[in-house]
């Protein structure tokens, strides 16, 4: 059951960083980036990597989530393309 | 005592910088002070290892943390880092000390985050310039870019974007870099670029070096704004303060140029570079594409800013063109044209920084009778263009000298020829300019139009120099282009001769 | 037979799955940097392209049926009172390389990903400053600006 | 120029995809990445410097000068960021206060506010409803957060965590406070001077220590020279050496978050945040 597992969330990966991409409103992309960070971080521990996973789980998904949405929240939410 | 110089000349400006930033809080005076002494005691540092180098012959070694070879990080000091430390030592100096006014107004109640950034940007080359792991070189080179971006982000009111774009582009570089150690590493298992050497020559076959090498230097072309990816260079120069672009101009791509040359000699050894690979003729090409290109639209350009930010990319075509003639002519003028197109890079930024400073204008038409109010600036600033253009006293015929006898001897025509191209095309632009400060008459300060917070101090033909402290460092730095000239002979006999490994003929 | 044959194909596809996603990542984030328009969206893709890079690292440093690389020490009290000479003696049974994944890997990323976040704390104050220079983050729209002077 | 852009993503995907099929393959140990470097490491890391957790004693011990240069990256965005967006205090705009009793809401121009009146309570121009249930349980968790950013500091020797990510733990505790109340509580409680000199102290405390190996006469970073000032072996003089590294790194790394978050959440201005 094991290498399913990591398969199904290297997928998600790849959805959520094209979704991040394309999605239109600014905010959801700050976040569905967070998300990404947040999949990444459980790859990384399924692959056996726990201190890069702790810090891609605070680094990535906790600050610099935060840092976008702050970014956003001064500048506007709408995108053109 | 001189055992810990190769630690001794990062950690003292790394520790000024933590000083300058945490005294930037408490008085505005310190910061300038703390920076100017760390500056100039690694500008020493830096020099007392050369002569150590050039004396014993033999490469400074040093184990960060005591751990030998592979497992620890190594710094060497050969005879190419040696020469380029006090390059970066002496440039970064100067500049600072010759900018203080300008640094007083642009970053009024910024002083402590300024100086800081400054130090540690030369921090960053340094360890850039001496270090011996692959994986240490990427984080050097991202402390860099990073103190770069705030250097030049703070600059006229066009400045945020162009940085951004430069942010942008930069960072794909160092990425590419860091996947080139990638690829270096999954190949052979080490950063340790002394043993990736010794690897290397074993596999030469496989395509994932192969890979690593196309990336690596990708990855370089980018921070070097090679011809098709040069577009942040002018842009970002000519918007940033002249502090910063006094700074930045002189270093950052020649800095690029000397890690070009580690890489492809250190650790891919000159017999995989030149030997294995066949792609120093698309290279050459390409550098070639890249000098026209530079001049050309050097001419199109009125601000003066602009003008020498294409001068810096056709320069780069030199370097990149010159090493990789691979004859030995064409590798010790790449690595002469480093030093002398720092020097010349710095003299024509403290003038364009002068020039601003009196007339607050940045377009040429700002130069008008320049001759008659600052005659020792323009005769500075001329000679930095004789410099340029490649005049003899000056040290930029050397370079160029070198750089043309090594195309011929490699057979390579149109490199010979494009780099008579530029020569010429150089020759026009600091003519049009010594003649538009010689012969038109100085305008006098109401006629010249609303130029926001300039320090025009118009009035009669009477002379009126810029300020001293800006106008000693300058000279200083347009009399090294002719004590450099003079003992160019020298620097290759007994320095870059070294640098080459025997295998170059 | 048929099942052994999947299995293997199963296991091929595995092994070079990590790297095909992490290819697949770099393109969208290199897409999203050059061809995307607004400049948060640019950042955005600034920050997968940076994060792609690790997941390359990270499958190097991967070693089959070995565990997390922290040592397993059963250091019982009286181990650790009896300080540096029990550790070292215990140290002296070889500690078998194949039970631990390569730790070199995981250093090298998390010098990467502070890195990342550094960068992605800078873009985010240029772009802020963007914003208040020209009232606008997409493309487009600043060029415009800056053409009409 | 987008196709142009799309083109050489293509080409570089295919090219990258080419040189994948040459890799080993994933997992085997005896790839060269497997067999190289990593098993001294693995092998040796008891022996050298007492820390089980080999990630960390190979990121603050062996390659402890990367360490530091990344302690300075994080220094530099702080500093950069401050540079960039901070605007100066002495311009004076509008405020606005809400009348607690009446719940009229004034916008005020000039510089002399009301100071800490009881009627007035001042409030940010984007009205944000002021929430009860988030503030309190905010406040309840915001201890229980910073002793586990601490625990992880402190425990980076044996389990996963270290400097980096108790740094950034704590940095989050402050920036929840900001975010959960408003961010001129959280910059009275952890003002922006405080911010910066800490950032600047934590990579100080790991300059420091690498520069006083140097004093003590071995090479730089080489903490097995602090023994005598330690007063053990030179081995576990090793793994105290690499505690007050995590220490210095954990105190930059919250400083420097936090300051970043002032200066980004209020876009320099840092009155009304997030």
């Amino acid at each position: 059951m094991f290498w399913q597992l990591e398969l199904i969330i290297l997928l998600l990966v790849i959805i959520c960083a094209i979704a991040a991409i394309t999605v239109r409103d600014l905010l959801s992309s700050a976040l569905l980036l967070g998300a990404y960070s947040f999949l990444l971080c459980l790859i990384w521990a399924v692959m056996g990597a726990v201190d890069v996973a702790f810090t891609e789980a605070t680094v990535g998904a906790g600050v610099s989530t935060v840092f976008c949405v702050a970014a956003v929240f001064h500048t506007t939410r709408r995108t053109k393309d | 005592m001189t055992r810990h110089l190769p630690a001794l000349i990062i950690v003292i400006p790394l520790l000024a910088a933590l000083f300058t930033a945490g005294s930037g809080w408490i008085n505005s005076k310190a910061p300038f002070r703390i920076a100017v002494a760390a500056l100039f005691f690694s500008f020493v540092c830096a020099v007392l290892m050369l002569i150590q180098v050039v004396t014993t012959g033999i490469a400074m070694e040093y184990r960060m943390a005591g751990w030998a070879g592979p497992m620890g990080i190594v710094y060497v000091i050969d005879h190419l880092s040696a020469i380029v430390l006090v390059v970066i030592t002496a440039v970064s100096t100067l500049n600072l000390v010759a900018q203080k006014k300008n640094i007083d107004a642009e970053f009024n109640d910024k002083e402590g985050a300024f100086n800081a950034l400054y130090v540690l940007f030369t921090a960053g080359l340094i360890g850039m310039t001496a270090t011996g792991d692959a994986f240490n070189l990427y984080v050097l080179l991202e402390i860099v870019s990073l103190s770069g971006y705030a250097l030049i982000g703070l600059g006229s009111r066009r400045a945020p974007l162009a940085t951004l774009n430069y942010l942008f582009l930069g960072t794909i570089g160092a990425t590419f870099y860091l996947l080139g150690v990638g690829y270096l590493y999954i190949a052979t298992g080490t950063l340790n670029m002394a043993e990736l050497a010794t690897i290397i020559p074993q596999n030469m076959e496989s395509g994932v070096i192969l890979f690593a090498f196309i990336i690596c230097l990708t990855g370089l072309f980018v921070k070097m704004a090679m011809f098709p990816v040069h577009g942040w260079l002018p842009e970002a120069y000519s918007q940033a303060t002249s502090v910063s672009t006094g700074l930045i101009a002189p270093l950052t791509t020649k800095v690029t140029v000397y890690i070009m040359i580690r890489i492809c000699m250190t650790v891919f050894t000159p017999e995989y570079t030149f030997g294995h690979l066949d792609i120093s003729g698309f290279i050459v090409l390409l550098a070639i594409v890249t000098i026209v290109f530079g001049s050309l639209s050097a001419l199109a350009q009125t601000n003066v800013k602009r003008m020498l930010s294409y001068i810096i990319i056709a320069e780069v075509g030199y370097m990149v063109g010159g090493f990789f003639l691979g004859n030995r002519l064409g590798i010790s003028g790449a690595i002469l044209h480093i030093i002398n197109d720092a020097a010349m890079t710095l003299a024509l930024f403290l003038a364009a920084g002068i020039f601003i400073w009196k007339t607050g204008g940045e377009s040429r038409s700002d130069l008008k009778g320049l001759f008659a109010k600052m005659p020792f600036t323009m005769a500075g600033f001329v000679l930095a263009g004789l410099s340029v253009v490649g005049v003899p006293p000056t040290c930029g015929f050397f370079s160029k000298w070198y750089l043309i006898s090594g195309g011929i001897q490699a057979g390579n025509t149109l490199f010979v020829a494009a780099l008579i191209f530029s020569s010429l095309v150089n020759a026009v632009l600091f003519f049009r300019l010594f003649e538009i400060a010689y012969f038109e008459p100085f305008a006098d300060a109401d006629s010249h139009g609303s130029n926001h917070g300039s320090h025009t101090h118009g009035g009669a033909l009477a002379i009126k120099e810029a300020p001293l402290d800006m106008l000693i460092p300058f000279l200083i730095a347009s009399i090294t282009l002719i004590v450099l000239g003079l003992y160019s002979g020298t620097i290759v006999t007994n320095i870059i001769q070294f640098a080459i490994p025997t295998g170059v003929i | 037979m048929r099942d052994s044959d999947m299995e293997s194909i199963f296991a091929l596809v595995l092994a070079k799955a990590n790297y095909v996603v992490y290819i697949i990542l770099m393109m969208v984030g290199l897409y999203a940097m050059i061809v995307k328009n607004n400049l948060i969206k640019k950042i955005v893709g600034m920050s997968i392209f940076q994060t792609a890079i690790i997941l390359f690292y990270v499958s190097i440093g991967c070693k089959r049926g070995a565990t997390i690389p922290i040592l397993v020490h059963h250091a019982s009290p009286e181990a650790a009172a009896h300080g540096a000479e029990k550790i070292a003696a215990h140290a002296m049974e070889a500690v078998d390389v194949a039970h631990y994944i390569n730790p070199l890997p995981h250093v090298l990323m998390l010098t990467a990903i502070v890195v990342g976040v550094a960068t992605l704390g800078v873009a985010l104050a240029l772009a802020i400053k963007v914003y208040n220079t020209y009232g606008t983050v997409e493309e487009d729209e600043i060029n415009q600006q800056l053409r009409s002077g | 120029m987008k196709i142009l852009g799309k083109l050489t993503i293509l080409l570089c995907g295919v090219l990258l995809l080419v040189f994948t099929m040459e890799f080993p393959d994933w997992g085997d140990p005896d790839s060269p990445a497997s067999t190289h470097l990593s098993p001294y490491f693995i092998q040796h890391t008891m022996e050298d410097t007492a820390v089980p957790n080999i990630v960390t004693s190979v990121l603050a011990d062996y390659r402890g000068y990367d360490t530091l240069f990344e302690t300075t990256v994080i220094l530099t965005a702080g500093l950069a960021c401050f540079l960039l967006l901070r605007i100066e205090r002495k311009k004076v705009h509008h405020r606005y206060y809400r009348h607690e009793p009446t719940g009229v809401t004034l916008r005020m121009e000039g510089d002399k506010f009301p100071r800490n009146s009881a009627v007035f309570q001042r409030m940010d121009a984007n009205w944000v409803p002021y929430d009860f249930v988030i503030s309190r349980t905010c406040r309840l968790i915001i201890p229980f957060i910073q002793i586990f950013a601490l625990y992880v500091v402190a425990h980076g020797h044996h389990s996963p965590g270290g400097g980096f990510q108790g740094g950034v733990l704590m940095g989050a505790s402050v920036i929840l406070f900001a975010i959960s109340h408003s961010l001129r509580a959280a910059i009275k409680s952890f003002s922006e001077k405080t911010a910066a000199l800490l950032s600047v102290t934590g990579v100080f405390i790991y300059a420091g220590t690498g520069a006083l190996c140097l004093i003590f006469g071995e090479v730089f970073l080489n903490y097995s020279a602090l023994a005598p000032l330690f007063g053990s072996d030179r081995v576990m003089a090793r793994s105290h050496g690499i505690l007050m590294v995590e220490i210095g790194v954990a105190v930059a790394v919250t400083a420097v978050m936090i300051w970043i978050y002032y200066n980004l959440s209020s876009a320099g201005k840092q009155d009304e945040g997030l």
